[in-house]
């Protein structure tokens, strides 16, 4: 019953944009542009090889046992890494679940992620001190916190002074399939009514888990925001260069006052929803390969590497500074220990509350009490 | 020695003067709601403070509690103290998912790295004659949710300084407001130094007796007393205590005196089934149960979805209702 | 923080559909026309000041104490009945609290209406014999259920078979204010994604109690429509003829299979929010009195007698209707008795559940002693 | 003698088999929910559903939990009969306004006049080493919410029978799955007549007793029998009642038992405060108050949010726990 009139070229939908086509050729676009210099466009291929190498090596840590569960970001580097160095110090970010490259951007330890998925605790960063909020499961429910934290920026003050280093914004992530969610079409109408300096980025991956992206909706996603009256913008997530412009202008807009921003990036997810998932149940191998020649890392190299920006020496560089930081998460996670349990009765609250206390002191002399047995117990076995 | 700071209001009133100072002393604290500005809320429980302090600090909000709670959750995380109106206790649920998995597990999520210290006010209870919605007492599914703090005052005593420790605390917190006692005056001692308040989550007791203890909070307490008188008629000597809190649960007060009395009846507007009575019947029975001489009593809502304005005198605990239950305890 | 840009005229809002201006002059229209009958035309007028009648009536017996609580319908008549003039019999209507006329339209004996606020009950129509679904409360609320009803009757084959007596289509109502909730956003896109047979009627009457439709959003509420892919329309809801005329293009359209519309009807709430209300509190005469000039039914009227559609004695037979069905609905109410107490056990459940019969058997019993000790206290007053 | 058809398989699959007959049989029946179809959902529970009955009656919805309920609700006006599969529990409230407010009132605020009988799947419970949000019991919600009903089986023969018997009754009702069962492989019986399936409110005693009573739903009936056997080792002989359901509660079947053991333990992996095992203790301590040789002892999870997944083993109820309860109501 839906007629799969979703896509970026759909009538009445602005041009995506684009600065670097998918093979490597770089565009002219009217509003966007991205001046780098040389040492900027080598740190964005390097964010967006770590990323790749952080995630294939949490994939590789999670099918050998060490964590749970792992949530890639393969094919969506550009979306995410683009943004990323869009963002000023002050600024804070709301991520999903996916979001690797905006976490790490925040110089957050990667093994703060990787504790989430080995089921250490739910994110290990302190989320004041990075600017950037701890990962959020409940589909699409940072969106309102995000707004509302850019609401506080306003009362603050800290918007539209015009100083570089005070005007702040709010970079919230959302997933396709999260705008489906009332809380998300909630968060982008009050932002539009408060004109909160807030930008949405939805990362149109194209699924949620099995779900294609029309069955959230018949018009591409960005419309919906404009329906509220802010303006939506469609890029090309794999894109590096046009996902750095169109953020960063959203992100300035945002500072200086001019309200939100909804950014649709149109990218797609190459591996599976989580490493629970299994992907040949429902799509096709070849839309993969399709996008696979989208891919956002290869088109950034082919590009600096004609510019002449790219050498060998680098990539041997950024090999080996891979290869550091595979070694590292490694040994890290499985250096990990087990937390202490009594610490799950640390944090539900911050002033007593006696009922957590007396369950907390149950605990402590259950646990002493079986310790006593076990000493005491000829077999050592406990019951 | 009379104290010159007791001031005569209404329990609404009550929280209105504790919201202000409030206000004053803190300014980071904001209001957020619907109505709660030009109009001073459909209860005029906020009446007079946009016009004092400014629209930047009380929110008339969009058509959306799941937007009231999570935007102030936000605004908390930049250090903003919001607390929020939800007009009605029916309207609560657009913002359920925000509260219970947001706002409750924001800081064992972060362990401990965020502090989000939202107040939640909302009329609660019924008994004022009102359409669908409008009576209902979910403080039972807020006070199973752990990260959240359930209170409710009974008094415009407590109003006035239980709203203004709800805004204090680090915590999130439930603020239930008794809606059909808005209008009940009480004297509110607005001169009592920080030691000199109860803490937020102490229960109180409120009339002494021997011969059965009778729990409530919000709009039952006068429920309670009101029982008590009547069986003091009869010879009866009722204790009476007001429980203020539904998270944390004050069960040594409740167990001290029911060691003396023996005797237990829990009395609430919410319905009885898997209701907050059960908790306390539960460790009561468990913390007392070579002192009860007789069966936890428990009256409370039935298990039905609130019913219409015209039968609601028959559906809400009243003297009768709660005397049975009374005398069952002493019957035993 | 808001710049009040929300109004009929805002750059990209198409223009308000109007056949009959406030003076009541008749305007073509290139889509939109309305030919009826003078007998129609006439029934029309019937039931705008039935209506209103009806609307004046439950107020006053509200200030007299008969009714706790009475939400009036003035200025919103000509939106109420032009739209319910468009519905067929099969069709199903989502009401709120404030649509009387869109529940008188369907037959329901306005008693029924009055006994939801003397708090006799929720509402004493059958909704499957009138297809008027009981009134929603919670905002926002009924709209998904509409969806899911809509979805019902797609499956149903009800919809497309080009037989006007078997297509149906769901007339969803809601309200300004309602347009924030999440839900009202999930139930749009859901009925896009679909392609269900509901058409959204929101009767913008400029307040959400205390709150200018501002406070919800910036731009023209049917564009939130247009955002997720389905037509939004804005029509002048004190215009009976053009209100009649865009509803049953929308239902028509629905039923033929041609997927959901959102019409926004441009209107005005008269009377306070509620008796409960004092608008006096929040909003300025002055606007009040500029509505008062475009008053739905005096334009309607001048129309009419232009038209020579009207004579004083269809007038006087209106008023001495409009008297009578005053004089039942007082008669009607003043009559009302309290239900049986018990009864409010019986519906909670289809089926037995076993606390509920224990709680009601435990009802009964005490009931019983209570009126065994009334009749043996001396005094007969209880305890 | 043997019946013919008895049948190995897991619990999951004895979902999906149930769900299978009930569409083969009605028609009317659908399912909704997120990634069902193609996917058949993640635990597999609805596998080759939407192969076999086609879009139409097997829909992969839009990501919105409320949209799910609110549009079974509205099919079920039409005369469908709508299986919503709520992806896991911690998912659960965005739903919550469609699931109390209108799913669990309609009928009453109709007078019985519209009805409607959908079903929500759930996966409850813990011990599968999830991420937040994936192992909650989130059941006393919606007992407490009165017009819904809440089951839960714990095993494949239950699964089977109850969700069919679910979407047969004319209510609403919470069908909750316990997930870390999903694998266990359990007989059931597919050829019962209508009389010879136990009622679906209908307690059941798994094992008989004499010196304490131990009951459980989902996940902890499996807890309940190892504790049961590990304790006949040290020569204690617990009874175990199977609840299966926790609105309404067949609290007859446990007073009888109670009756003779005269000790009661509770066990659930919901947390204790607030939660499911406090009315069945307050129901018990007042129908057995003359029974009852010791306080009835709840074993259940913490009032903190459920852990990360390495503290989980600490977090749920174990054999160790229940058996120090056991221990307590023995010993007093
Ligand atoms: C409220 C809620 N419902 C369901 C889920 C289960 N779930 C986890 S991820 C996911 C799909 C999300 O898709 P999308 O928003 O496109 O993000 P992506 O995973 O593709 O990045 C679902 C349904 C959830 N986490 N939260
Ligand atoms: C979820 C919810 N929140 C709050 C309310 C209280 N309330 C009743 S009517 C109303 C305003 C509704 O405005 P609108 O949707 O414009 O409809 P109108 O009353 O103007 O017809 C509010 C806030 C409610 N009924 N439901
Ligand atoms: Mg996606
Ligand atoms: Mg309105």
């Amino acid at each position: 019953m839906t007629d799969g009139a979703v896509s970026p070229t759909t009538s009445g939908a602005p041009t995506m944009v684009q600065l670097l086509d998918a093979s490597g050729v770089r565009h002219e676009h009217p509003e966007h542009d991205a001046h780098l210099e040389p040492d900027e466009l080598l740190g964005l291929l390097r964010d967006l090889v770590l990323l790749r190498r952080f995630d294939s090596e949490a994939e590789a840590l999670q099918r050998t046992g060490e964590l749970g569960l792992w949530v890639g970001t393969r094919g969506q580097e550009a979306a995410q890494i683009g943004a990323a160095r869009a963002v000023r110090p002050q600024d804070h970010l709301f991520p999903t679940y996916r979001d690797h490259g905006a976490t790490l951007s925040r110089d957050v330890d990667p093994l703060h992620i990787l504790s989430i998925y080995r089921g250490i605790d739910h994110g290990g960063w302190d989320p004041v001190q990075h600017g950037v909020h701890p990962y959020t499961l409940v589909i699409a429910a940072q969106l309102l916190p995000a707004v509302g934290y850019a609401m506080g920026v306003q009362r603050d003050g800290a918007m539209g002074t015009g100083d570089p280093a005070r005007d702040t914004a709010v970079l919230a992530y959302l997933g396709d399939g999260a705008t489906s969610q009332g809380e998300a079409s909630e968060a982008l109408s009050w932002a539009a009514v408060y004109n909160a300096p807030v930008v949405f980025l939805c990362q149109n991956n194209q699924w949620a888990i099995s779900e294609p992206v029309e069955r959230q909706a018949r018009v591409p996603l960005h419309r919906r925001a404009e329906g509220v009256g802010m303006p939506g913008v469609m890029v090309d997530g794999n894109d590096v260069l046009a996902m750095f412009s169109v953020v960063r202008s959203a992100l300035d807009r945002a500072r200086s006052g001019g309200g939100p921003t909804f950014i649709e990036a149109w990218t797609y997810r190459m591996g599976a929803h989580t490493t629970s998932d299994d992907p040949t149940r429902y799509r096709d191998s070849v839309e993969v390969e399709q996008w696979r020649e989208k891919d956002p890392i290869d088109r950034f190299r082919t590009y600096l590497r004609a510019e002449g920006v790219l050498d060998d020496d680098f990539e041997e560089q950024l090999a080996a500074e891979s290869e550091a930081l595979a070694e590292r998460i490694r040994a890290g996670v499985r250096g990990m220990t087990d937390p202490d349990p009594v610490g799950m009765f640390d944090h539900a609250y911050a002033e007593p509350h006696a009922q957590v206390e007396e369950e907390r002191d149950a605990f402590l002399a259950a646990w002493a009490q079986h310790e006593q047995d076990l000493e005491q117990s000829p077999a050592g076995g406990g019951r | 020695m009379e104290r010159a700071g007791i001031q005569r209001m209404a329990l609404g009133k009550a929280v209105n003067a504790g919201l202000r100072v409030a206000m004053e002393r803190d300014p980071r604290v904001l209001l957020m709601g619907e109505d709660i500005g030009k109009l001073g809320g459909v209860f005029r429980v906020t009446d007079g403070l946009q016009k004092d302090f400014g629209e930047d600090r009380v929110l008339d909000t969009p058509l959306a509690e799941a937007g009231i709670v999570g935007t102030a959750l936000g605004m908390s995380l930049r250090g903003y103290r919001p607390v929020c109106e939800i007009q009605f206790n029916g309207f609560v649920f657009p913002a359920f998912n925000q509260i219970v998995t947001q706002l409750a597990k924001l800081r064992a999520r972060t362990r401990g790295r965020l502090t989000v210290p939202v107040v939640i006010r909302m009329p609660f209870g019924g008994g004022i004659g009102s359409v669908e919605h409008h009576s209902e007492s979910p403080e039972v599914l807020f006070a199973h949710t752990a990260g959240l703090r359930v209170v409710a005052p009974s008094s415009a005593h407590d109003a006035y300084w239980m709203i203004q420790q709800s805004i204090a605390s680090a915590d999130p917190v439930l603020f239930l407001e008794p809606e059909r006692r808005y209008w009940e005056k009480g004297d509110v001692d607005v001169d009592l130094g920080p030691g000199e308040v109860a803490p937020l989550h102490r229960a109180r007791v409120l009339r002494t007796g021997k011969d059965a203890t009778l729990v409530a909070y919000g709009p039952t307490v006068r429920l309670a007393l009101d029982t008590a008188a009547a069986a003091a008629e009869d010879g009866t000597d009722l204790e009476v205590i007001d429980l203020r809190s539904i998270s944390p649960l004050d069960v040594d007060t409740v167990v001290e005196s029911v060691q003396r009395t023996g005797r237990l009846v829990v009395v609430h507007e919410a319905p009885t089934f898997h209701g907050p009575g059960a908790e306390l019947a539960a460790r009561v029975q468990e913390r007392c149960f070579y002192s009860l001489e007789a069966p936890v009593q428990r009256v409370g809502g039935f298990h039905v979805p609130y019913p219409a304005a015209r039968y609601e005198d028959h559906y809400l605990p009243d003297v009768d209702r709660v005397l049975d239950a009374v005398e069952a305890a002493l019957a035993a």
